[in-house]
């Protein structure tokens, strides 16, 4: 119980690592910076690992363990319902699976980035920035109540800011993270009215307190409660139609796309869901709202994945597809089958991501895959570890992705919301998946070098790199075997792990129980292995490889053939060109005609110096009576004494 | 012995008080001024005096006692002030000198 | 008439005004002719002397005088404070004298009024203050209204000397009425009585010795004295604050200058010797006839010089002289008449004796420099008397505790 | 019509002939004289009061010492006839007549005053030296602070003094 009465010191270090490196890191030497930085989050890393030793200890009604440490914020105590924030932490099931992923993570990826940052400038502002985002992710993680879950939330928004404008210099990349800010605001707008919504409905933020409520609530109110809140989640996790930001954010530094982009931030929409799931789960609209995005985003992003050339742009929106899968799950009510998918995903595209990272520096910062090609031989730990996080991604059997998204599919087609559009759109996402990660690998790694030998010097990234992909490639395959007793027809343990959390939503997951039963004809060995999510998987394989390896023109005169599509794929639907035209100018029209120039010039500017005019005008006429002169001043105080007297004598009437 | 009303004393002290009242009005000279103030004062102490005569007691006296005190200090003050003044701005008429104004 | 015989207080007041009037103006006049004549000695010189036997009459010749010549305004002098500053010089400087006692109250009038002193206050000393304190009004208008620069400088300069030479004139007698605990003349005179040692008399100027010479300079500084005469010093401004003036209004500062003379002379007698008390032991009851004795004396050396020296008609006046002087001198022997006058006696040969200090250091001391003047009596008079207070109260608080712990 | 009634009348009337004096003396120094003046009358009127304590210090304090300051400031500055400026026209129409509204207020209220009946048994010196002992008993004793804090006052006002009436160089 050391730690669990203490966990506010699991924040406290990445904190403490960020104020320290940023205030005095430019002052030091890398290694002290690094020294610093590393060591905090990985102090944070086994403080949370004795944090979840403890809480298995936890007796199930102690559970979720809430530590409550300051009022943060309390007004009208007079009324039966004040508004009142305390600044609590709570670990339960969830914040476990989420804490272990992000402080595990984010350190191998923090030690990834001494290697891949090494030769940046502004170094420890970098690792202050990845130590300040580690803090507000693990306060979104532990949060107890919405509004500290909001700080952290925001927290993680302006670190990915900071983050995606690293270079500052580089004007794409500012853009890149205004852009993100802004677009996720759109979302986060939502989030804080359902935040309000909530309160004005339960009169309490704490999760403790709401969830045992949200029975009694009408299911309009609590459909319009989730409704805004995944509005913040479609925004935070890049969802259609707020999803434009995250590829733009590939501008960021690679460990940033890994860590930020990929593993952690991008989740915590779904995280938010799952966490919200009593309330999500009662409002079946917003379920299959959720739901509905999710599909839709997976198939849609992969199918733009598909023609990208840029091997970051290419991860970045299998990660949207991904991200879509897990709100599927969610939708569908397999909240745990979401989680896991989150957990699997964090690790194999954090993998892709890091290992594309190396490629990038091996090419010395080429990203554009058809410049590449062949690099299998020259750089063999980052091409194995990257085939493996494609085989993970691409759900070929006996690797994580595999078991996850197995999941979701299945939950998909036979969950408590499934719907069949739902099921087919996620299995054609996971073809085109299958299909463009194994072109970006085919692209990349295979077939002649297509860059200038004399030019690039490509070489193996040193150890503090692929040490890292190394640990995340063994997880990729072995990260997924929690699950594996599913296919004998067993318990998963993980979604037995999560079962608390879950439960007391009213046919969360089905698969619970349908495993205690035993009797689901889909679970077994023969049935899962041939399903219809591998079948894709591997035909997405053959057909990448017919491409790109047996006969590569076929791509190009496809290309000619269905140009229009392949332009429309190419452009990304044309769709920040459509915001630009749809939202951006109007705003941009409306802000300098009406909003500048008369609004703010007119109304604004015209009350305040019509203030300033009304006082300077009445001062200088009532200056006239301050004459400087001793003698008029003599003769107001004797006016006054006169008044005094008459007030007090004559008026008031004193006994005398 | 004596059969003085104490009301004579506190009209008188009214009078003089009133007196130096529009004195300081009047006046134009800053020194004279000053001195219309110590009238006031005076004024006052009798007042003073006649009041503690009347209840039998000293209180009134003492009073008396700091206010001159006080008085001599403010003159003290005062004068250096005044002399100050005359010296910056070659005159003693308190209308040349308004440096109150803004 | 009636109005008399009920107040026969404001009478005998009156009365007694009118004598000391008398006797305070001769007292002015004789004053100057014994200045001329001792400093004259003292610089060995003859002094007045054919005005009269030993020009004893050059008081008188000199009234005259300054009655006859012409009386001078200057055209741009404010006429009415020009006028009006002689006159409160001189009165202020007689009234205090008013307050003097000049012999025991025990001796009194048929009707119970006391002889020697006319208005016996129980705050008599602080009276004395109040009133000398008002004699700088006299100096300073004369110098503005005469509206010369030189009696402006001279009365800037008295004022200034006087204001500042006041506070440690009154601070230094503090001790005094510390030691008496009252301000009453004859309170304070009591309080001297007795001996130590059987013939060391109790007077203040004893254990107040600093007192004594702080409040002896002052008073010399407050009346304008050498080593103080600044305002009249006549190397620099002419005659200082009474330049302008001419003829009676002159005298008149010149007599208020003698009359505070007088004033702080008798205050020094009274505060600090005793007063009206002899420095003989009181069982030396042949004591009494000592001024007969002495006025006996006199009378002798005027016959003797009236046979030798005299001729003509200063030879008849000293005949005269001789005849008062005997003849007082035999009144004085008898009991009753020297028992009275006794305590006038002593005082006004203790005032005399102070007198004859002030005229002496006219004739020998020079005179301060002005900076020399202020910084002396803010820098060393000042603190000196303030020490001399604190002194005295400590001692006054704590003596007893020690004697009865 | 006893001496002290005939005595308070005639000062009365010397004080408010003085004070009328200070304001239509065009001479500043005539104005402090008749100021003198009004508070020596004054100290007479306390003396038939029975305060014949605070009699000699209005004396001594006021008239010898914080007037002749006064003199000497004006002597110093050599100040003339003031000048008849017409700067501020407010104050006279508006400050003369209502100081006299003031003036006849007090007067009024001040003469129905209760203790207006009461008669002041001023005796010239009856038993002022125990009056003057008790004053200084209640000064040192009851009115111990106040006394203190007026000292420390006369210390601030004479370095205030000093510093202003320093030269500059």
């Amino acid at each position: 119980m050391l730690l669990l009465n203490h966990l506010w010191i699991i924040l406290a270090l990445p904190l403490a690592g960020a104020a320290i490196n940023g205030l005095l890191g430019k002052l030091w030497p890398k290694s002290a910076v690094n020294s610093v930085a590393i060591g905090s989050v990985v102090l944070s890393f086994l403080a949370v690992a004795e944090t979840v030793r403890e809480f298995c200890n936890l007796a199930p009604s102690q559970i979720p363990f809430i530590g409550n440490y300051f009022t943060w914020m309390i007004a009208g105590e007079a009324t039966p319902h004040p508004f009142r924030v305390d600044f609590a932490l709570q670990v339960d099931q969830l914040t476990v699976v989420m804490l272990l992923v992000v402080t595990f993570v984010g350190m191998l990826i923090h030690i990834y980035s001494t290697g891949y940052m090494a030769h940046e400038g502004g170094y420890y502002r970098f690792f202050s920035y990845l130590n300040l985002f580690m803090f507000f992710m693990l306060t979104l993680v532990m949060a107890a109540n919405l509004v500290v879950m909001f700080v952290g939330w925001e927290g993680v928004g302006l670190c990915s800011y900071l983050l995606i404008g690293f270079w500052f210099l580089k004007k794409s990349a500012t853009d890149a993270g205004k852009k993100a800010f802004i677009v996720t605001r759109i979302g986060d707008f939502g989030f804080t009215i359902g935040i309000l919504l909530v309160f004005a409905t339960f009169g309490t933020v704490a999760f403790g307190e709401i969830f045992p409520l949200a029975s009694q609530q009408s299911e309009t109110v609590l459909t319009t409660i989730c409704l805004l809140l995944f509005a913040g989640a479609v925004g935070k996790s890049a969802q259609l139609p707020l999803y434009v930001w995250l590829p733009d954010a590939m501008e960021g530094p690679t460990p940033v796309s890994a860590l930020i982009h990929a593993a952690t931030m991008v989740t915590a929409g779904v995280y938010m869901v799952a966490r919200m799931s009593p309330l999500f789960s009662r409002a079946p609209v917003a379920m299959f709202v959720v739901a509905i995005v999710g599909a839709v985003t997976a198939f849609y992003s992969a199918t733009i994945g598909l023609v990208q050339t840029d091997i970051k742009k290419v991860l970045a929106y299998s990660t949207v597809s991904q991200l879509g899968y897990m709100f599927l799950a969610c939708g569908v009510g397999a909240y745990a089958s979401g989680i896991f998918h989150l957990m699997t995903h964090a690790f194999f595209k954090g993998l892709l991501f890091l290992a594309a990272g190396s490629v990038i520096h091996a090419m010395g910062g080429e990203q554009d895959m058809m410049k590449m090609g062949g690099l299998r031989k020259k750089i063999p730990v980052t091409y194995w570890t990257m085939l493996i996080g494609t085989l993970a991604i691409a759900g070929i059997p006996g690797f994580a992705g595999f078991f996850s998204k197995d999941d979701i599919l299945e939950a998909a087609e036979a969950g408590r919301y499934h719907h069949v559009v739902l099921f087919v759109l996620g299995l054609v996402g996971a073809g085109l998946t299958s299909f463009y990660m194994f072109r970006l690998v085919f692209l990349t790694f295979f077939g002649q070098p297509r860059y200038d030998e004399h030019k690039v010097h490509v070489h193996e990234s040193p150890k503090n790199m692929t040490i890292p992909l190394m640990i995340l490639a063994f997880l990729s395959i072995f990260g997924g075997w929690f699950a594996a007793p599913r296919l004998v027809g067993r318990m998963d343990y993980f979604e037995k792990f999560l079962a608390p959390v879950f439960a007391s939503s009213p046919g969360g997951d089905v698969a619970p129980a349908a495993a205690e039963a035993g009797a689901t004809p889909a679970m077994d060995l023969v049935h899962a292995l041939t399903g219809w999510p591998v079948i894709v998987g591997i035909l997405g394989l053959l057909v990448a490889w017919w491409f790109y390896i047996k006969n590569p023109e076929v791509p190009k005169r496809l290309a000619k053939n269905i140009h229009a599509l392949y332009l429309l794929l190419l452009n990304k639907y044309y769709v920040d060109e459509i915001y630009a035209a749809l939202i951006v100018r109007p705003l941009l029209w409306i802000s300098t005609n009406v909003l500048w120039q008369v609004v703010d010039e007119g109304l604004i500017d015209g009350t305040v110096n019509g203030t300033a005019t009304v006082a300077r005008e009445s001062g200088s006429q009532a200056r006239k009576l301050q004459s400087g002169n001793t003698r008029s001043y003599a003769a107001w105080v004797i006016v006054g004494a006169v008044a005094f007297t008459a007030l007090l004598f004559g008026i008031l009437g004193v006994k005398r | 012995m004596s059969a003085v009303p104490i009301s004579y004393y506190l009209v008188l002290s009214a009078i003089l008080f009133g007196l130096g009242v529009v004195a300081v009005v009047f006046k134009r000279n800053i020194i004279t001024i000053f001195m219309s103030i110590e009238l006031m004062l005076n004024a006052v102490n009798l007042a003073f005096v006649a009041f503690a005569r009347a209840h039998n007691q000293l209180d009134g006296l003492v009073f008396v006692f700091f206010v001159i005190v006080v008085a001599a200090a403010e003159a003290a003050v005062g004068l250096a002030i005044v002399i100050m003044l005359a010296q910056n701005r070659e005159s003693l008429n308190v209308e040349r000198v308004n440096l109150l104004k803004l | 008439m009636e109005f008399i015989s009920q107040h026969p207080v404001l009478v005998a007041a009156v009365v007694k005004v009118l004598i000391l009037l008398f006797i305070v103006m001769t007292a002015l006049a004789y004053l100057s002719y014994a200045e001329r004549k001792l400093i004259a000695h003292i610089q060995s010189r003859w002094g007045p002397y054919n005005v009269g036997a030993h020009g004893l009459l050059q008081p008188l010749a000199d009234g005259i005088k300054f009655l006859f010549k012409e009386d001078v305004t200057p055209p741009a002098s404010d006429r009415f404070i020009y006028t009006m500053a002689p006159f409160l010089a001189l009165a202020l400087g007689m009234s205090t004298i008013a307050l003097i006692p000049f012999g025991p109250p025990s001796v009194r009038f048929p009707n119970g009024e006391e002889a020697f002193s006319v208005a016996d206050l129980n705050l008599g000393l602080l009276f004395v203050f109040a009133i000398t304190s008002l004699g700088v009004y006299g100096v300073a208008l004369a110098g503005w209204s005469s509206n010369s620069k030189y009696s402006l400088l001279g009365s800037l300069r008295s004022s200034a000397q006087m204001v500042s030479y006041e506070v440690s004139l009154t601070i230094s007698v503090v001790g005094v009425v510390l030691l008496a605990g009252t301000l009453n003349f004859n309170d304070l005179i009591q309080s001297q009585h007795g001996y130590w040692l059987h013939f060391i008399p109790r007077w203040n100027c004893f254990p107040q010795i600093v007192g004594f010479l702080c409040y002896f300079v002052a008073a010399i500084a407050e009346t304008n004295r050498v080593p103080f005469d600044l305002p009249e010093g006549e190397t620099e401004i002419v005659a200082g604050f009474h330049t302008e003036y001419s003829s009676f209004k002159f005298a008149m500062f010149f007599m208020a200058e003698y009359a505070n003379m007088i004033t702080v002379s008798c205050l020094a007698t009274i505060l600090f010797l005793g007063g009206w008390l002899s420095p003989l032991p009181d069982r030396w009851t042949w004591q009494i006839y000592l001024p007969g004795a002495g006025l006996l004396i006199l009378a002798a050396y005027c016959a003797w010089d009236t046979v030798a020296e005299m001729r003509g008609i200063a030879r008849l006046q000293f005949a005269v002289v001789t005849l008062i002087a005997g003849g007082a001198g035999l009144l004085c022997l008898i009991p009753a008449v020297a028992e009275t006058i006794k305590g006038p006696f002593w005082f006004t040969t203790k005032i005399l004796a102070i007198l004859f200090f002030y005229i002496w250091m006219r004739a020998t001391l020079p005179r301060f420099r002005y900076d020399q003047l202020m910084s002396f009596g803010w820098k060393l008079l000042l603190p000196v008397s303030l020490a001399n207070l604190v002194i005295t109260a400590a001692f006054i608080v704590f003596w007893p505790l020690l004697r009865h712990p | 019509m006893s001496i002290p009634v005939i005595l308070f009348f005639l000062c009365a009337l010397v004080a408010v002939a003085g004070a009328v004096l200070l304001i239509l003396a065009r001479e500043p120094i005539h104005s402090a004289l008749a100021l003198v003046l009004v508070m020596s009358t004054l100290a007479i009127l306390y003396l038939l009061l029975g305060a014949p304590f605070i009699a000699a210090v209005q004396v001594i304090v006021y008239a010898g010492a914080v007037m002749v300051l006064f003199v000497f400031v004006i002597m110093l500055l050599n100040a003339g006839s003031e000048e008849r400026t017409n700067i501020s026209r407010l104050a006279k129409p508006i400050g003369l007549p209502l100081g006299f509204v003031l003036l006849l207020a007090f007067a009024y209220f001040l003469w129905r005053s209760p203790v207006g009946g009461a008669i002041a048994n001023g005796t010239g010196s009856s038993n002022d030296a125990a009056d003057t002992v008790k004053l200084s008993e209640m000064l040192f004793r009851q009115y111990l602070f106040p006394f203190e804090a007026t000292s420390i006052l006369i210390l601030i006002a004479i370095l205030g003094a000093l510093v202003l009436a320093r030269k500059e160089s």
